[in-house]
């Protein structure tokens, strides 16, 4: 499973950051709240200009070279294929951000970890970028994993 | 190459039988004004007329190559988008209108509103050569596309009033002589040498081969070319209004 | 230049206690309203705001609303605020006004006069969901005289269509979702007159296209690459003038489909200038009929104006297997707001004359007849069908369907809705996917409704309801109008 | 199919993996000399500053192993009998392979100086490293580091951060020598500086004195109530040696990480591997090229044929709040370099006409994604796109050609003016 993003579709608006943030960190998808309250942290990013503009999502790499390359074990991937980050157990060391391709494995200086899309996966549901993308930019993939 | 004559013929059964005739070439003799001859045709068939051609000869085609021994009536390669056409006579009104490729070579006069909506990309790039004068309205809203008036064997004004009205791309050639007030105000005015004719020259040289004209009385006169000055005449003519 | 005598006509209201300065209204609005400062404040340019609503509708917290500038001029009934402030624009720019989309005025909306009928007990009624109903519409010279044998017909699924708007004047992305919104529902759309963009070709076969007296991107393939051919001659939103599209939406692309340069104004006049008497326009009906060898039924739309009948007339004589007829609450990308506003007559009206005519010249067969500007829901279209057209035609509902919010910007080039605009950052604004679903769904839903009021007047093909003015009854209406239109009034 | 594997961190846990991915079925048995599971090495000095508890630098739980039905022998290999396939323990079992892999890794470099056995003088290097040094220190001692590596860095954070005045002692000119560049370097220093520990450039141990005092060929001395010594690793491959089989620095593998026995592999610090930037064979003692030659070398003991195209340096570190990422060439003397500076962060691209070669960045993490990639996957972009993504480096400015290589990502709108 995973979100793509069609950039021929995006309209660099940045609803996906927005309402990615407000759906992670115990904000519940409630955006008022959680940026008049807090400073919630969206996972995926926004990138380019509005010419070529797409969301920097997750590709949820079968053979993900951050999970594989985590030194602390943090960086996993749960049986249905999500990468997402054992907060826990992340040292900070960022070498899964030197090792995504996509650079969207990206530091949470705040907290000296790394943050990245774990597909809502604490939420039910479609993710909260694709659920709030105006123009169906963003689609969300599901895909075989394969099972071993 | 067959050969028919057309006296007997309404216009749509000469349509009929053009169609027919496999043969890539096809003499029409004893034309008589019948219309609508070569309309959307997109072959690269030869057509040869002998007669008058009538209205919207060669109209929407791409591709044929027509030459009238005569005259033609109105819309003469009205919108064709590629092919020639070589017209041993004069031509009527709106010839060329709105011709996006191909050429038209005629040894006489043209009507009003020759080349009109005129139109080029890349290269689509249609031309007009008319051997004598034009009417009024020559190359009205043109927007590509190149039409070349010589003035040869014509004791009339070169080109008729408001010529180049509305005009926003493409050029207009005019050798020798012509009333400057009937050009449309929006009109930048060049006189070319000889080295500078490179772009038509080719244009000049068919002329004068097709129509057996020399070449060198062609070019021993000036050519003033017609281009626009600014391409956005009507911008400034509206106002967008919040209400 | 000394400062302008005009207050704006928006004014936007940003909710502080729900903004987040996200900046979402800054990164969608393309007039440059919206702007954040390098602290994160947000700041607001009234003067340029449309009222588009992008922002309003995007923004994540709901903290914008957009109003009407509150600013009354000392009431008078003559001199009202529009008049006013339309004269300080023209005094401070010395420029016809030039607006978009359809007359807005209050002129009298015949079609809210125009009530339906229903059956009760002495003919019973008909359920759609259980019984057959029948929408399916053919289009063309039905006639049975003629020596050229049967004439080409054009085969709808439902009486509705997709009205011409060029490639240009919309973005690639409308025609985009009007095609294929055309082929599944079975119906066609119009490319306007702008030619047939690569990207579409595979939806000619589904396309009515059209040439008018600019001749943009005409040529052979794209008479053969379509359904029907549809000759130009007015508009609805600006009979007697023709089509300008300002340089600003002449991208590359527009340029290439229209052979124009790009940037520069494209004008394609009133006239077409082979086209000066109906002999002439027969003449262009027949080259177009040689041309693509008598397959495509040819279409002739006209402006409804002062003596539609008589031109409807002509036209039909001239040879048109189609007649389409634009009333003047008909959308355009760009006219002045003149001849918008004032000129050309309602198509109910012109609508009812001209079946009329053409019956009475017993040339009704001849041709179909389709309507278009101004039609807004089922009801327009049933109640058009019933005053006797075959078919309508839709733009602006289509494109309301497509996210339009009716700033009446179109010709600025800068719509934040992706629909009038050849921007490629704004076209893309629009997913065709997204864009034909809806545009599926409004008229699936339309053609419910249809049925459900065509079942309930006991009638179960549209075929049987078309000029059958006695499912119709007058309200509100003087009894000249009630004649002009062919209809009793209610109660009688 | 029965698979032994001698070691027990990254590369086993990689080959597990890798076996697994192919045969669910075939026996896999671990020896583990150290008796500590798999933990990760790089995690010591996270265990040293905080303290963690032990299964926080584990980097696969017994639950991993379990699940993958993988058996532990808490035993040292002694031998391998290449002719018999099997393999001697210290307590006397002899384990029998189909295919083997050697994934010992590596042992501290120790220099040859009189007096280095001292008790107050470590490596610092394993778990039973760190334990040892986290039962010696008391704050406010004076430590010394020999040795400006990722290990000797660590090391100087997690004792600054329990206390103790920290020095670093380096014998090249700048330290993180094989991770900075001069450029770099200064910034660092700087940072490091500040934050309070103190370097020390251009010094090479000399002598352990009595009383904690070091002397150094400079003829500085500074006193140390800790020495470690971080100088480095070479390859644990004196089993390799002893059976035969063929080793320079490293053991010596093929495209299949199969050493000169075709049912011995290896994999981790212990081989040498291809660097794809020289095409030369070389020692790449790093976690994730660890993890993914043993991932490689599983699959290929399990018969699947992947062939391993090899690697590039590659590091990324933070030290006192300060993120070092770099990859690529060791050296930087022959390329192209482009500087940006902006307050705290840094970042110098070395290209070579089209293609970069190095970069060093501080403080600007987000963007070694990509950067690395451009460098291991040799990606060309223009100098001039690289010129422009340096007048204001981001995720966003980066070359946009560089997102149309990678794959997968967006295309460039094809619907352009």
């Amino acid at each position: 499973m995973k979100v793509v993003a069609l950039p021929e579709y995006c309209l660099g608006c940045g609803l996906c950051e927005i309402y990615c943030a407000a759906q992670h960190d115990g904000w519940n998808g409630n955006v008022l709240k959680a940026f008049k309250k807090g400073k919630p942290v969206n996972r995926s990013q926004l990138m380019g200009s509005s010419q070529w503009c797409w969301l920097n999502t997750c590709m949820h790499c079968t053979d993900a070279p951050c999970v594989n390359g985590c030194i602390s074990g943090a960086m996993q991937r749960d049986p249905d294929g999500t990468v997402y980050v054992d907060t826990e157990r992340c040292v900070g060391c960022f070498t899964c951000v030197m090792l995504c391709p996509y650079g969207h494995v990206r530091p949470w200086q705040e907290k000296h970890q790394v943050i990245k899309c774990d597909l809502c996966r604490d939420q039910k549901g479609i993710p909260a970028c694709v659920a709030n993308c105006p123009n169906g930019a963003l689609q969300l993939l599901v895909e075989e994993v394969d099972a071993g | 190459m067959t050969i028919f004559s057309a006296v007997d013929y309404e216009d749509h059964e000469l349509l009929q039988i053009l169609d027919e005739t496999p043969q890539e070439e096809i003499e029409v003799r004893d034309l008589n004004g019948q219309r609508y001859i070569a309309c959307g045709w997109k072959n690269s068939k030869k057509l040869i007329l002998r007669g008058t051609a009538g209205n919207n000869l060669g109209a929407f085609a791409e591709g044929p190559q027509i030459v009238v021994y005569g005259n033609g009536q109105e819309g003469v390669a009205n919108t064709m988008s590629d092919g020639q056409i070589v017209l041993h006579g004069r031509v009527g009104d709106i010839a060329g209108y709105g011709m996006r490729g191909g050429s038209l070579f005629v040894k006489g006069n043209a009507g009003y509103r020759l080349g009109i909506h005129m139109k080029a990309y890349q290269d689509k790039n249609p031309v007009i050569v008319v051997g004598s004068s034009a009417g009024a309205f020559a190359g009205e809203y043109m927007a590509g596309g190149t039409i070349i008036v010589l003035g040869l064997d014509s004791n009339r004004d070169l080109i008729g009033p408001y010529c180049g009205t509305g005009m926003y791309g493409g050029a207009i050639y005019l050798r020798g002589n012509f009333p400057e007030h009937n050009l449309a105000a929006n009109l930048s005015q060049e006189i070319l040498s000889i080295h500078e004719l490179s772009d038509i020259m080719p244009y000049l040289e068919a002329f004068a081969q097709y129509f057996e004209y020399p070449l060198e009385n062609i070019l021993e006169t000036p050519f003033t070319r017609l281009k626009v000055l600014v391409d956005r005449p009507f911008a400034h003519l509206y106002t967008g209004f919040v209400s | 230049m000394a400062r302008s005598i005009m207050t704006p006509a928006f004014k936007i209201e940003r909710d502080e206690d729900r903004c987040i300065q996200c900046g979402v209204c800054v990164r969608q609005c393309a007039n440059d309203v919206h702007h954040q400062d390098e602290d994160g404040w947000m700041w607001v340019d009234d003067e340029k705001c449309v009222a588009c609503q992008r922002c309003a509708v995007l923004c994540p917290t709901r903290a914008l609303s957009i109003k009407e500038y509150p600013i009354d001029f000392r009431s008078n009934q003559h001199w009202t605020s529009p008049t006013i402030r339309e004269i300080y624009a023209q005094a401070e720019s010395g420029g016809v006004l030039l607006t978009g989309m359809g007359n807005p005025r209050s002129y009298k909306n015949f079609f809210d006069h125009l009530l339906l009928n229903a059956s009760q007990v002495t003919n019973p009624s008909i359920d759609p969901l259980r019984e057959p109903m029948e929408l399916t519409t053919y289009l063309g010279n039905k006639s049975q005289n003629g020596s050229e044998g049967e004439k080409p017909q054009l085969e709808l699924d439902i009486p509705i269509m997709f009205s011409a708007m060029s490639f240009g004047s919309v973005s690639i992305n409308v025609q985009k979702s009007l095609a294929a919104a055309a082929r599944e529902l079975g119906t066609f759309w119009n490319t306007g007159e702008g030619g047939l963009h690569s990207d579409l070709l595979g939806y000619g076969k589904g396309a009515i296209v059209q040439i008018a007296s600019g001749r943009f991107g005409v040529h052979p393939d794209y008479l053969e690459n379509s359904a029907a051919i549809e000759i130009k001659i007015g508009q609805g939103a600006k009979p007697g003038i023709g089509g300008h599209l300002p340089g600003e939406k002449v991208s590359q692309e527009v340029s290439r489909a229209r052979m124009i340069p790009a940037w520069s104004d494209a004008i394609s006049p009133a006239p077409h200038h082979d086209i000066y008497s109906i002999e002439d326009l027969a003449q262009l009906i027949e080259t177009l009929k040689v041309a693509t060898r008598y397959r495509k039924p040819i279409a002739v739309k006209v402006a409804a104006v002062h003596n539609i009948s008589a031109i409807a007339s002509g036209v039909v004589r001239a040879g048109a297997d189609i007649l389409v007829i634009d009333g003047f609450r008909g959308g355009t990308g760009a006219a002045p707001m003149r001849i918008r506003d004032n000129v050309g007559i309602p198509i109910e009206m012109a609508l009812a004359q001209v079946d009329s005519r053409l019956r009475d010249e017993g040339i009704r067969s001849q041709a179909s007849l389709v309507v278009t500007g101004g039609i807004r829901n089922s009801a327009d279209v049933l109640k058009s069908i019933a005053l006797g057209a075959d078919a309508v035609y839709i733009a602006t509902a289509a494109l309301l369907a497509l996210g339009c919010h009716m700033c009446q910007m179109c010709f600025t080039g800068k719509c934040n809705w992706g629909i009038a605009t050849t921007r490629a950052d704004l076209t893309k604004r629009l997913n065709p996917i997204i864009g034909s679903r809806h545009a599926i769904n409004l008229l699936t839903a339309w053609s419910h409704e249809i049925k459900e009021m065509m079942g309930g007047m006991g009638i179960n093909a549209v075929e049987s309801l078309r000029g059958n003015r006695l499912m119709l009854r007058g309200i509100g209406l003087t009894r000249e109008e009630l004649d002009l239109l062919g209809v009793k009034p209610a109660g009688e | 199919m029965r698979y032994v594997i001698i070691g027990s961190c990254i590369a086993a846990m990689g080959a597990v993996e890798g076996i697994r991915s192919i045969d669910k079925k075939g026996l896999i048995t671990i020896i583990d000399g150290e008796q500590r599971g798999a933990y990760t090495r790089p995690l010591i000095s996270y265990f040293l500053a905080k303290p963690y508890k032990f299964k926080d630098i584990r980097y696969r739980s017994p639950e991993f192993l379990a699940a993958n039905g993988v058996e532990v022998i808490n035993a040292m290999a002694e031998q391998i009998n290449r002719t018999d396939k099997q393999v001697v323990l210290n307590d006397g079992q002899i384990i029998p392979y189909d295919h083997l892999l050697i994934a010992t890794g590596a042992y501290p470099v120790m220099p040859d100086i009189a007096g280095i056995e001292k008790s107050w003088i470590k490596t610092f290097y394993t778990q039973a490293d760190a334990e040892s040094l986290n039962a010696l220190l008391a704050e406010g001692q004076e430590a010394v580091i020999i040795g400006s590596g990722l290990i000797g860095m660590k090391a100087a954070e997690a004792l600054w951060q329990r206390g103790l005045k920290v020095s670093i002692v380096e014998k090249d000119a700048y330290m993180l020598p094989r991770v900075l560049s001069s450029g770099s370097a200064v910034i660092l220093n700087s940072l490091i500086n500040g934050a309070g520990i103190n370097i020390r450039c251009a010094e090479e141990l000399t002598a352990v004195l009595p009383d904690h005092q070091l002397e150094f060929a400079s003829g500085m001395k500074l006193h140390a109530d800790l020495l470690i010594l971080a100088l480095g690793t070479r390859p644990r491959s004196e089993l390799a040696v002893a059976c035969g089989i063929k080793v320079n620095k490293g053991i010596v593998v093929n495209n299949y990480l199969q050493t000169s026995d075709e049912n011995i592999f290896a994999a981790g610090d212990v081989i040498e591997t291809r660097n794809i930037l020289t095409g030369e064979n070389e020692i790449m003692a790093l976690l994730p090229q660890a993890h993914k030659e043993g991932f490689l070398a599983g699959c290929n003991m399990a018969g699947h044929k992947i062939a391993y195209t090899g690697g590039i340096f590659q590091n990324s570190v933070n030290i006192m709040g300060v993120s070092i990422c770099s990859a690529g060439s060791l050296s930087d003397a022959a390329y192209t370099s482009l500087i940006w500076k902006q307050d705290e962060k840094y970042l110098e691209l070395f290209l070579d006409g089209s293609y970069l070669y190095k970069y060093t960045a501080i403080n600007l993490p987000e963007l070694s994604g990509p950067l690395t990639a451009a460098i291991e996957r040799r990606i060309m972009i223009e100098e001039t796109a690289w010129r422009t993504f340096m007048a204001a480096p981001s995720l966003s400015t980066i070359p946009p050609a560089y997102w149309h290589k990678i794959g997968d990502i967006p295309r460039a709108n094809t619907w352009n003016q």
